[in-house]
């Protein structure tokens, strides 16, 4: 499989601070990369460097094998990457399908067509039932699928998922690993960050491990789950 | 000391925790584990007031601590340390000590409070003219403790006081924590730094998504497989 | 509160119209609020005693009046409305410059005739309007007259200016600039200022270091006073201040000693020029407790003249504009009379007596026919 | 947030920045141009300071960008006037009467309409101070007329002569009582317990509730504090100032550029921003032009805005 | 019982209905000076018009895009002067002059945009009020261009030959209909940019900037449109003000309660909604003019001219005006952030509700 995301040695310094350090790793197409780590490990940090939020301080992001640091995040979108966010933002007084169409407008200037892919899209979170509904006023189990249909609206070839797990409940949670299963069968490549670990051991192809904004381990859901570094970071050190 | 009863919280229309009941006696360390986001900090929140439940009951002693506001809760003597330290970035450490004893009851006591907090954290007696936010993270972890430490707290609220500490400060404050309870204050510690909080506590609760699924003393929890399945996945 | 109430109260209580007479309706725009206002309660309290008087003529005249704040977008709508609804016979006003200036396009395009009684601008009566009177003279006389009195009593070869960028002070200021070029004087300082921010003291510093001989200001009531008191802080000493009217003619003015005694200043009238001004200062003190200045009695004068002129012309717009060009009156401000010259269009010729504070009053100083004291020249510097 | 650092920087750094241009020199007439005109900048700029250090007061602890602020100093010089017109009581003096009183008005303000917003999307604050300094200025129009209103005083244009130098005696006095009121308000700030607790809700609202600080009293004081300020500035400026409803929006947007020159929220920020406007417009007035002094200020504002949008002394920027 | 349904799109029903009704009112204003002779009344429906046209303009970029200006007051300054000096100093119509209002408003815009859209909340709404206020300053010194203080007095409009036709700018019918057209015509231009995808990416980027970032929404280009339309709209209403009013004057025009009053317009009726800023007009023009001017209401005939209420304003609230704004926006902002529109929407919601619990109890009760 070609490699769709290259982060070479990527460090952002804030002040004096290091929220990451000469992180490195690739995302091969097609795959489920997860992102895991300690509160304050530097995973939303990383995604703001991947999606242009960010200038990263040191380091490179190729995507597409093409070099993206100092590109804004519209630009990123229209380059296929397109993210979602740990504390969902909906654009809170526009209707559900709103919300979408302005996702599917990236490709488009006709309202017809958005609205159609806008429709589409609100088909595969199982949420057309409420697309007029203003997106404030949704309960956040249905804010969070908004987020995952208004990104996937943009036609991205890299979805970048922020916690899209986080307070919901089990059959909610549920819903959302069964709807990033099926984007997975329909061959888009997904980075996730997850603080609930059932979920993420059973999605991920890989996972990459960051803890004080360094990379502390990365492999396949099995190994990282046996790796002394991780259990530590993760449980504290045994100390004799 | 303090006691718990069907704690509900939501922040707005994300529920973040379900029925929660906990107890923690006087001079116990009282210990509450579990991952990211399962809802621990939110219960020390609901116990300083600076949330509203949204059902419940929460008592300190006799008192009903939904009737007071954040100040009035510090003035009993239930004093929080927050998760990330949250001093005063622009006063210095004498400063910020000083903010630690507002309450009128515990200003007397401030000369030999600061003292005490010197003889525990005599690093932050080198530096109690430097700013707050000038110090290192671990120095900033001292002071915020020794700044809860001025308000005379029968019962400590302590959040992740471990976190992004090297290896050696973690065992340090937890030395210091101990010392603290030695010395007569209860203590209420939130932790994700499982093995030394556990090994710490008196009695332990684990908290998953919001609920608590398991509690006992600190040595049960230690030896129980499911700690490690919440935390890791397995 | 209280007090709004019982004036609601009153309000209804006048509100019974007068029956029977024949009226003469006149319409007043004058400053009664914002900046201008103190010197726009001289031009109401003018009114007041000339409506008194052409009541005692058998003139039954209604004023109806329109406060413009000083602002020629609410003079203008009041015109309107004084044109096309209150339809009055005639105009008196509005006061300042800007304002006169915007309702005199409007007094011709209604064919309302207005005598404008205190405002300076030149254009106001250069522009042909056949339905607009000016009784005061224009601004190239408040600068020649003083310019002329200076050169009269010393020997000054400078002169800087400092003025309020409105439109009073920039005309003034234009004529008094080509007047004092005229008169060999060299102008060492050109210098406006914003109304509404009166730290001048850099400005001044600035003309002190000039050192001219003359300062010419130009400013409405509040920044002459503060004028004048930063040009004595920062100790300001040129052979004289010349106050360009307006502001630096005012009771407010004069009663500030420490900062107007000595100050040459420009005025359409003066108490002591007649008897008949005598008597008019007389009953103004009775009645309203201060001195007039001259806008009391331009605006006293082009009352009494429009509403004779109305009531005569039985409030006939077409009629009164008519015998306002061809009339001729006299009163306090001498003979009046709307002429055409130089020009200029139905404007009264006017000398412009320059007086000096002297003492805590003003008293006129110049030209020779009209002068009852001394000058005090050069300025002999600052108590 | 409420920044001090342990030193206080004072006029005189700028004083010393300013001459040497031209040192050498002897003191010509342009000299002593301008001398006069920093001198006279330095002592307005100590009362912009004083109506500065109340607006970032109020920014600091509330993050209320107060819209109403002029409007307070507007309120300041009428009590001012109103005490001197019919008690004949001394502008200076009158301050112990107008700040207590403002103070008691910004806390009531606070409490009534400010703290109903807190929570409210930026632009609803600005909008709602908008329209509580239109009521302001209004009101007091419909109770004052439009009048310009002048106070005269015996003193209000004696100057003392410093080696040729004017120096005007009712500024002098401003300024002085300005840096008393600055130097207490600082004592107040860095040696009191509530004045620390003020700085504390500045710094970090939780936190300060954690320490058992009542944060909706903190923020009723520091509205409080501001609008006194505001008030005293008004008080200060009535000898030498005329007084109209609307003089306030002049001072807002002064006033704002003071607080954003030395970084929002930040005492000795305001203090430093409100001489260097003073100086800015001082000698503007001189070496530009009178008129443009305003501008000058403006265009210093945007630039500052947009290529060091944190202040001269601030940090960051949330 | 019956489940409520899901919310549904509006149907087009809804949207022709809206049409027709536009479309009457239109036509019913248009017929109003056929009836109605008065100057006066003329006089006050141009001010609203003019109201309506500066309060979409300002929805545009305030309302929808989120971008809180406070500087529009730099917009209809420039249009008004350019109208008026083009005319007075260059003899150029102004129905070019306007055209050229527009332009400069347009190219101001840039100008502006690109300095005051780095910032964001209370930096971007001072940033605003300086352009303005610097623009007010630059007109009142540099008098050699621009004449400072004494401002522009117009002197004539020139006919306008049109289809044959000559059409006379001298009485207030000209100007009703000119204003009362352009009013109508920036509606809707505003429905159909709202119902674009630049409407859609201006309320995303009011909503959420960096969600609308991630989304592929260039910041700093959609910002530009939006303020560039705005700015267009603002400086044609200044414009035909210059005309209208014919005086123009720094202070009049680039003051900081110009800019005010806009917002106050969209404020009080609905920001960020069609008919939003008609209603704010509605509210606004009315309330300040008979305040200011009590005796108008007796032109129009509404009161007799020896009646308590007008003597009472006349005496002590003609200059209430302001102070009356100033209390609308107090009680909006705490009471009503939506607005009179949304207040209206939240009533009539709760009326539905109500009469949908009757039917409910009603078909229980059957």
């Amino acid at each position: 499989m070609p490699t769709i995301l290259d982060i070479r040695h990527v460090s952002k310094f804030f002040g004096g601070l290091a929220a990451n350090s000469d992180v490195s790793f690739s995302v091969e197409q097609g795959m489920i990369m997860g992102l895991i780590g300690p509160n304050g490990a530097g995973k939303t940090t990383l995604f703001n460097c991947i999606t242009g939020f960010y200038p990263p301080s040191r380091g490179d992001v190729l995507f597409k094998g093409v070099r993206t640091n100092g590109l804004q995040p519209n630009q990123m979108c229209h380059l296929g990457m397109v993210r979602t966010w740990q504390k969902v933002r909906p654009l809170a007084k526009m209707s559900v399908l709103d919300n979408v169409m302005v996702g599917a407008l990236a490709r488009t200037t006709r309202l017809e067509v958005a609205r159609e892919v806008a429709t589409a899209q609100l088909e595969v979170v199982r949420l057309a039932h409420k697309a007029g509904a203003i997106a404030g006023g949704l309960p956040i189990g249905e804010r969070k699928k908004l987020e995952v249909a208004r990104a996937l609206a943009t036609r991205p070839a890299l979805l970048l998922l922020d916690e899209v797990m986080g307070g919901l409940n089990p059959a909610e949670s549920e819903e959302i690993i069964q709807l990033i299963l099926e984007l997975k069968r329909s061959g888009l490549t997904q980075m996730v960050i997850e603080h609930d670990m059932k979920a993420i051991m059973r999605i991920s192809d890989r996972i990459v491990v960051l803890n004080s904004g360094e990379k502390l381990a990365e492999g396949e859901p099995q190994q990282i789950v046996n790796d002394k570094a991780v259990v530590a970071a993760y449980l504290g050190e045994e100390v004799a | 000391m303090l006691r718990i009863d069907k704690l509900n919280f939501s922040y707005g229309d994300l529920k973040v925790l379900w029925d929660v009941d906990l107890e923690v006696r006087d001079r116990e360390i009282v210990t509450v584990v579990g991952a990211n986001g399962a809802g621990k900090s939110t219960i020390l929140k609901n116990v300083s007031r600076l949330v509203r439940p949204s059902s419940g009951a929460l008592r300190f002693g006799d008192v009903d601590l939904r009737r007071l506001a954040s100040h009035e809760v510090v003035e009993l003597g239930v004093v929080h340390v927050p998760e990330g330290r949250r001093i005063f970035p622009e006063m210095t450490v004498l400063e910020n000590l000083r903010m630690g004893s507002f309450p009128r009851a515990t200003r007397q006591d401030r000369a030999r409070n600061i003292e005490r907090a010197f003889t525990l954290f005599p690093r932050l007696k080198e530096r109690q003219k430097q700013l707050g936010g000038t110090m290192s993270g671990g120095e900033q972890q001292m002071l915020a403790i020794a700044r809860g430490l001025m308000g005379n707290p029968k019962l400590l609220l302590l959040d992740e006081p471990s976190l992004g500490l090297s290896p050696l400060l973690v065992k340090n404050i937890f030395e210091i924590i101990r010392e603290i309870n030695r010395q007569g204050t209860t203590i209420l510690l939130v932790e994700q730094n499982v093995y030394q909080s556990l090994r710490l506590a008196s009695r332990a609760y684990v908290l998953e998504t919001g609920r608590v699924v398991l509690s006992g003393t600190g040595a049960e929890l230690l030896d129980n497989a499911h700690v490690k399945k919440a935390f890791l996945g397995m | 509160m209280s007090k709004l109430l019982a004036s609601a109260l009153a309000a209804l209580a006048i509100a019974l119209p007068d029956a029977g007479q024949a009226q003469v309706k006149i319409g007043f725009i004058n400053s009664i609020t914002g900046p201008e206002a103190p010197i726009g309660e001289n031009l109401t309290n003018g009114v007041d005693l000339a409506v008194e008087d052409l009541r005692k003529k058998g003139v039954n005249v209604t004023v109806v009046r329109q406060d413009d704040t000083g602002k020629p977008q609410v003079a203008m709508s009041a015109m309107e409305q004084l044109a096309t609804g209150d339809e009055v016979a005639v105009v008196v006003g509005p006061y300042t410059s800007a304002s006169s200036n915007a309702v005199a396009k409007l007094a011709q395009q209604y064919k309302v005739p207005q005598i404008v009684p205190a405002a300076a601008k030149e254009e106001i009566t250069r522009q042909g309007y056949t339905y607009v009177y000016r009784l005061n003279a224009p601004a190239h006389q408040y600068a020649q007259s003083l310019i002329d009195a200076a050169l009269a009593f010393g020997k000054p070869r400078s002169i800087a200016f400092v003025y309020e960028s409105t439109d009073f002070g920039t005309s003034v200021t234009a004529a008094g600039k080509a007047y004092a070029k005229a008169k060999g004087l060299r102008i060492v300082a050109d210098e406006t200022y914003q109304k509404g921010a009166p730290d001048y003291r850099s400005t001044l510093t600035k003309i002190k270091a000039a050192g001219p001989d003359l300062v010419f200001m130009v400013s409405y009531v509040a920044d002459a006073i503060l004028l004048m008191r930063q040009s004595r802080e920062v100790g300001l000493k040129p052979q004289a201040f010349l106050g360009g009217g307006a502001g630096f003619d005012t009771a407010q003015f004069e009663s500030e000693r420490d900062i107007s005694t000595h100050v040459f200043s420009v005025t359409q009238w003066t108490p002591e020029s007649s008897p008949a001004s005598q008597e008019f200062e007389r009953r103004y003190r009775a009645r309203f407790g201060k001195k007039p200045t001259y806008h009391a009695a331009c605006a006293y004068v082009a009352t009494l003249v429009a509403g004779e002129t109305a009531a005569k012309a039985g409030g006939d717009r077409r009629k009164i504009q008519a015998a306002l060009g061809s009339g001729r009156w006299s009163g306090i401000l001498g003979d009046v009379k709307f002429e055409t010259y130089e020009g200029f269009t139905n404007q009264n010729k006017l000398v412009m007596p320059v007086i000096q504070y002297q003492g805590g009053r003003s008293v006129t100083v110049f030209p020779p026919a009209v002068v009852k004291a001394k000058p005090v020249y050069p300025f002999p510097g600052w108590r | 947030m409420v920044a001090f650092a342990q030193s206080v920087p004072g006029a005189v750094l700028i004083l010393g920045g300013g001459v040497p241009a031209l040192a050498g020199t002897e003191l010509g007439p342009r000299m002593m141009v301008f001398l006069q005109s920093v001198l006279s900048g330095v002592l307005v700029g100590g009362v912009y300071a004083l109506i500065g250090i109340g607006l970032t007061m109020i920014f600091g602890v509330m993050r209320v960008t107060n819209f109403a602020h002029g409007e307070l100093v507007m309120l300041g010089m009428y009590l001012t006037w109103g005490l001197f017109h019919w008690l004949r009581l001394d502008p200076f003096l009158s301050i112990v009467l107008v700040a207590p009183a403002l103070f008691l008005w910004g806390a009531f303000l606070q409490r009534a309409f400010v703290n109903r917003v807190l929570d409210a999307l930026p632009q609803n604050q600005i909008l709602l101070t908008i329209g509580l300094g239109l009521v302001m200025s209004n009101g007091v129009m419909l109770a004052f007329t439009s009048d310009y209103r002048i106070l005269t005083t015996s003193y209000s244009s004696a100057s003392y002569d410093l080696a040729g130098i004017s120096v005007s005696k009712p500024l002098l006095y401003a300024f002085l009582v300005t840096v008393a009121i600055t130097v207490l308000l600082y004592g107040f700030l860095l040696r009191t317990d509530t004045g620390q607790a003020i700085r504390a809700t500045a710094q970090d609202r939780e936190a300060a509730q954690l320490m058992g600080i009542n944060v909706r009293w903190t923020s009723m004081l520091a509205f409080g504090i501001g609008a006194a300020l505001a008030g005293a500035a008004g008080a200060l400026i009535s000898p030498t100032y005329y007084i109209f409803p609307q003089v306030g929006s002049a001072f807002t947007l002064k006033a704002f550029v003071i607080v954003v020159l030395g970084g929002m929220g930040s005492v000795v920020g305001a203090t430093l921003g409100g001489v260097i406007i003073g100086l800015t417009e001082s000698l503007a007035a001189v070496y530009i032009a009178g008129g443009l002094k305003d501008l000058v200020v403006f265009v210093l504002f945007l630039a500052l805005l947009v290529f060091k949008p944190s202040g001269l002394l601030g940090k960051t920027r949330a | 019982m019956n489940r409520r349904p899901p919310p549904v799109l509006r149907p087009r029903g809804v949207a022709a209905l809206e049409l027709v009704l536009f479309a009457a009112a239109v036509i019913a204003l248009w017929c109003v000076p056929v009836f109605v002779k008065k100057p006066y009344v003329l006089h006050m429906g141009v001010i609203l018009f003019l109201a309506v046209i500066q309060g979409q303009a300002w929805n545009v970029v305030g309302g929808y895009a989120g971008q809180y200006s406070v500087g529009h007051a730099a917009y209809f300054g420039v249009g008004a002067y350019t109208t008026m000096m083009l005319l007075e100093l260059h003899h150029i119509a102004p129905w070019w002059g306007l055209g050229a209002a527009i332009a400069n408003g347009v190219l101001l815009s840039l100008i502006i945009g690109t300095i005051t859209f780095r910032l964001r909340g209370p930096y971007f709404v001072l940033a605003s009020i300086s352009m303005a206020e610097i623009l007010r300053y630059a007109f009142l010194y540099y008098k050699d261009l621009t004449r400072g203080a004494e401002g522009f007095l117009l002197s004539e409009i020139p006919t306008l030959h049109l289809f044959g036709q000559e059409f006379e700018f001298v009485t207030k019918r000209p100007f009703y209909f000119v204003t009362l057209g352009l009013a109508a015509i920036t509606i809707v231009a505003n429905h159909l940019v709202q119902h674009s995808k630049l409407g859609y990416y201006f309320q995303a980027i009011r909503e959420d900037q960096d969600a609308a970032s991630s989304l592929g929404i260039g910041l700093t280009l959609y910002k530009s449109v939006a303020l560039a339309i705005s700015a267009a709209f603002t400086a044609l209403s200044g414009g035909i003000y210059a005309m209208f009013v014919k005086f123009i004057a720094p202070d009049l025009v680039f003051g900081i309660d110009v800019s005010v009053q806009f917002v106050l317009i969209c404020i009080i009726g609905g920001i960020g909604t069609i008919y939003g800023p008609v209603i704010g007009a509605m509210v606004l023009v009315p309330l300040s003019e008979v305040l200011r001017n009590p005796r108008g209401l007796v032109q129009v005939g509404l009161a007799s001219p020896d009646s308590s209420f007008v003597q009472f304003v006349e005496a002590h609230l003609s200059n209430a005006h302001l102070l009356v704004y100033g209390v609308l926006v107090v009680v909006v902002i705490l009471f009503a952030p939506d607005g009179v529109l949304g207040l209206l929407r939240r009533a009539g919601a709760r009326l539905r509700r109500r009469r949908e619990a009757q039917g409910e109890a009603g078909a229980a009760g059957a």
